[in-house]
């Protein structure tokens, strides 16, 4: 009798964004300041990716950060911000230069076209986006959204095309080497975005053994089979916050945001924070022992 | 001091009145659709004074949320202690607020129209547009699909404006009927918190009619820094000021002034 | 200030039961031998209730009881059997005599309607079904289900009718008194059932207190928003399973099974587990202490 | 004794060898969607044997199972034991199986028709049926979008009919090109295990075509028991049997002989 091996998935967080061609289309999780990929942000900065295209519900500082680098050329999303401080300084930018587009839909509208994808259908039913703008303008997609009369009530019913992105970028609590991952707190869109993808990188702050996963199966959000690459990153999304994990550092995040008001602090901070450094452990490094570890979660509090 | 012992001109500041008014809107029992700052202030204070049953809903998946400590993020950790459920967009946006669950959503605005729609994505021309504003996010969905909506937003001529540059979220849209045309499900925004007044919706125009103007506020101010015509009925009564128990537990809420500046910082 | 007062959504079996009228739309939750409402079903057949419909996915010994008592006039689902076993008997036997009627979906197109009434759409998308009788025979619905071409792929689509019954019925590992619940082990389709009912009931192997509840948010699975009434109800799926709980009692089953192959001797089972008890309680103890001890799941097994 | 020594006639049962036949069907890696049964035992052997890194699912919501012990029902507590996750009918037949990450499932029938189409609803007619079975389940699921589909069944002449009673679960439907017509996702069935020998599917008509006769078995009893035209190639290989180490492990992972009864039981 064959005891089944433990496949083993795991590669590093350079190999990863590797993977990612130029032109590629993401599906990028997190939500707000909650486990956004910030790390593999770094990273496709670091290798100077160009021209992908990022699908999400509301993203912060990270896809800000992708525009500021000129690596993310459009986005299909429904908010970005740096939240409680003011608006994103890099796309903002990016957008008056003509670098940058944006197709427009609603959170809602986002996370039914990521579980549209998910589940192999080409399009999900919305009750959103009627009589505004949102349904009359397109940016770039020749087919926004299409308004249909439901064959059963009558109502009048939107349809939003479903995403299936070439690779889903998720950041998550933790996950064993064959991709069965677990989230604590809130999952935003990512359960959806996750299995939306063609190829799936998740990314974690901890790497746990098959057998913990294995003893609660009901705590398990993204099971391996959905799962291609595995990447250990702790304080992966430093700035932002990890439920259960560690609070936002929020003087980084205003320290950046007063820096990329000009296009000169953008360069400064990239150039000080991300291609200035080899590679995650050295940026984290940088920021500080101390700083990093006055930031960990105090129980019973997840933050 | 009394339940109904109100605070006097001097002792509030604006920001406080508009938390206060906002958070009267929501009844006992109701379920709440809030974003960070000013409406999460308001919900949180709704709690804690008369509507203790009331449900907080925040978008990110933090449900019956009974935070202690003020969110900068509308996915902050912080929303979820004690919290009744912790999921996702797809629960908050889809099976609860479209699902019919949520009584009241509030929302911001950077312009509204006479008829309380909403724009939050761009100012100036869609096609070469002066400032790219972030978006719908949730915004749009709670203002389809919460059976009433609260807009709180500051009182400019520039962002009260006969025409938006851009339509994110459907408020009555040209008028009586025009939501259940289009097919929408929620009955669209029933009151505007501003810094100078309250307005509510004239039920047969479904035009923005003035409700209550705060104390200190003249009709006058109101008019010049209103884009539309605003209608404005017989007797406006002034807006009840916050109570001294609002203040305090306000104060408390916020206490390093985060959203609502203490009165000493705001000076 | 206010301290936030528990709402107690508690009432009793029977309580519950009376809530149901004749004629009554009902969500049935539980999948296959897992955490089917039985007791409920036990307790609508001694209130003698009538003419009531029911969605659900699969189900077993509990919606042939209701069959069988005449409870249940009209099934919307896509499978019914006492698995491993045979046929379910007693709808079988009202089949033929004209008094129960079946419309087939899918189990996947059940669950999906669930989720479209949940979600506030009136139709869900769905590629199962298509090019079969499923699609192309009714028994009483008018529209059972309707193809149309996507207008974004060209592809054809099948769209189903969601559902919003009247009731919704579900039995949960535990649940506070506020009506928060947490599921171990599989869902079946109870998170979109519970969420599609117009009303929703609430059966629990337990209630535990709700600061329990609070201290793990992301375990709730029905959020007490959702929830109008509890009830604890333990032992509430025997002979049936419930995950972490108890295993199946297939000494019953078969009992069951064979004695129901006669009209008669379904009465005689009837009566004297059923109609013949008082209530739950005394249903439990007719069967036995000793029985049901031996039945309690072990550690590491949930069974 | 080694990997490929067969057991002789009179040492396997036919359920043994339909469950190996299954098993095999089985490829290293592959997302396998079973329903409890025989199939539930093909899937556990072929893990155990040539294809330790296959993930059985099973529709309840149990995924990538490990199960120790025979389940019952495909609910059963049972197969959550050692599982990667254990969540729903919509993870297993939506996002996974309609997702398109289901390499074969496993279905049985009540009729099958020669284009592999599949009864489980009806027997006799739609308005006056003589039986009632239990219907689609997942059945039509996992046919509809499942990327091969293996049918396990008896083979007798009331169930390989020229005409179906019911048509639940779509095989080939009419012929070539017709499952893309109809807009179906998965390539259908691929393989028919009886207790009499395996089929496939020729690729030109899409029709069933006898692909081995189990040890012992002759032509002229499959004939007699398929109620449609077989396509019969011109040399039909003998069913490879079990292997000692196949029986092996197979009577371990079933020891009370639930689902597939030992041979000293069967007799």
């Amino acid at each position: 009798m064959v005891e089944a091996p433990v496949e083993d998935k795991r590669i590093t967080l350079k190999e990863a964004a590797k993977l990612i061609p130029d032109g590629a289309h993401l599906f990028w999780g997190g939500f707000g300041f909650q486990r956004p990929p910030m790390a593999f942000a770094h990273e496709l900065v670091r290798q100077k990716k160009r021209n992908l295209t990022i699908y999400t519900c509301g993203s912060e500082m990270d896809i800000d950060i992708l525009a500021g680098a000129y690596v993310v050329s459009h986005f299909e999303l429904a908010f970005f911000a740096i939240e409680g401080i003011g608006l994103a300084p890099n796309i903002q930018r990016r957008i008056r230069e003509g670098a940058v587009q944006i197709e427009d839909y609603t959170n809602l509208a986002m996370a039914l076209r990521f579980l549209g994808g998910a589940l192999g259908v080409p399009f999900m039913p919305l009750k959103s986006m009627l009589g505004t703008d949102l349904l009359a303008k397109s940016r770039f997609r020749a087919k926004k959204a299409e308004v249909i009369t439901c064959p059963f009530t009558g109502e009048k019913v939107v349809l939003v095309p479903s995403v299936r992105p070439d690779f889903s970028i998720v950041h998550v609590s933790r996950v064993d080497r064959e991709g069965n991952a677990q989230i604590d707190g809130i999952k935003g869109e990512d359960v959806e975005g996750a299995r939306a993808g063609k190829k799936v990188i998740v990314l974690a702050e901890e790497i746990v053994d098959t057998e913990f996963i294995r003893s609660q199966p009901d705590q398990t959000v993204i099971p391996n089979i959905y799962v291609n690459y595995v990447v250990e990153c702790p304080w992966g999304a430093y700035p932002m916050m990890v439920y259960n994990y560690y609070d936002y550092d929020m003087e980084h995040v205003r320290m950046y945001y007063q820096q990329c008001k000009t296009e000169e602090g953008w360069q400064k901070y990239c150039e000080e924070y991300i291609t200035g450094v080899e590679d995650h452990v050295e940026f984290l490094t940088k920021i500080g022992m101390e700083r990093l570890l006055k930031l960990r979660a105090k129980k019973p509090f997840p933050y | 001091m009394g339940k109904k012992d109100y605070a006097k001109p001097g002792e509030f500041t604006t920001l406080e009145l508009m938390a206060v008014c906002g958070a009267r809107a929501i009844k006992n029992g109701e379920v709440v659709f809030v974003g960070t700052g000013l409406p999460m202030i308001a919900a949180m204070l709704a709690k804690r004074t008369h509507a203790p049953k009331a449900k907080i809903v925040y978008e990110a998946g933090f449900i019956d949320s009974n935070a202690i400590d003020i969110a900068l993020s509308i996915a902050d950790s912080r929303l979820g202690y004690r919290a009744s459920a912790a999921i996702g967009l797809i629960e908050t946006l889809g099976l609860l607020l479209q699902g019919g669950h949520v009584d009241v959503g509030f929302v911001g605005a950077a312009q509204i129209d006479e008829y309380g729609n909403i724009n939050t994505t761009y100012i100036g021309d869609f096609e070469h547009p002066t400032v790219r504003l972030p978006g719908s996010g949730g915004g749009n969905d709670i203002v389809s699909s919460a059976k009433r909506v609260v807009i709180i937003m500051t009182h400019e001529k520039r962002k009260m404006v006969k025409k938006l540059d851009y339509l994110t979220s459907p408020g009555h849209l040209d008028g009586p009927g025009a939501r259940e045309r289009v097919g929408l499900l929620g009955s669209g925004p029933s009151l505007v918190v501003t810094n100078f007044c309250q307005m509510d919706f004239d039920p047969e125009t479904k035009r923005i009619r003035l409700a209550s103007v705060h104390p200190g506020v003249t009709l006058q101010e109101i008019m010049e820094n209103t884009g539309f015509d605003l209608l404005i009925p017989e007797n406006v009564p002034t807006t009840e000021p916050p109570t001294y128990e609002e203040l305090a537990i306000l104060r408390a809420i916020d206490p390093h002034g985060i959203y609502i500046p203490r009165p000493e910082q705001s000076k």
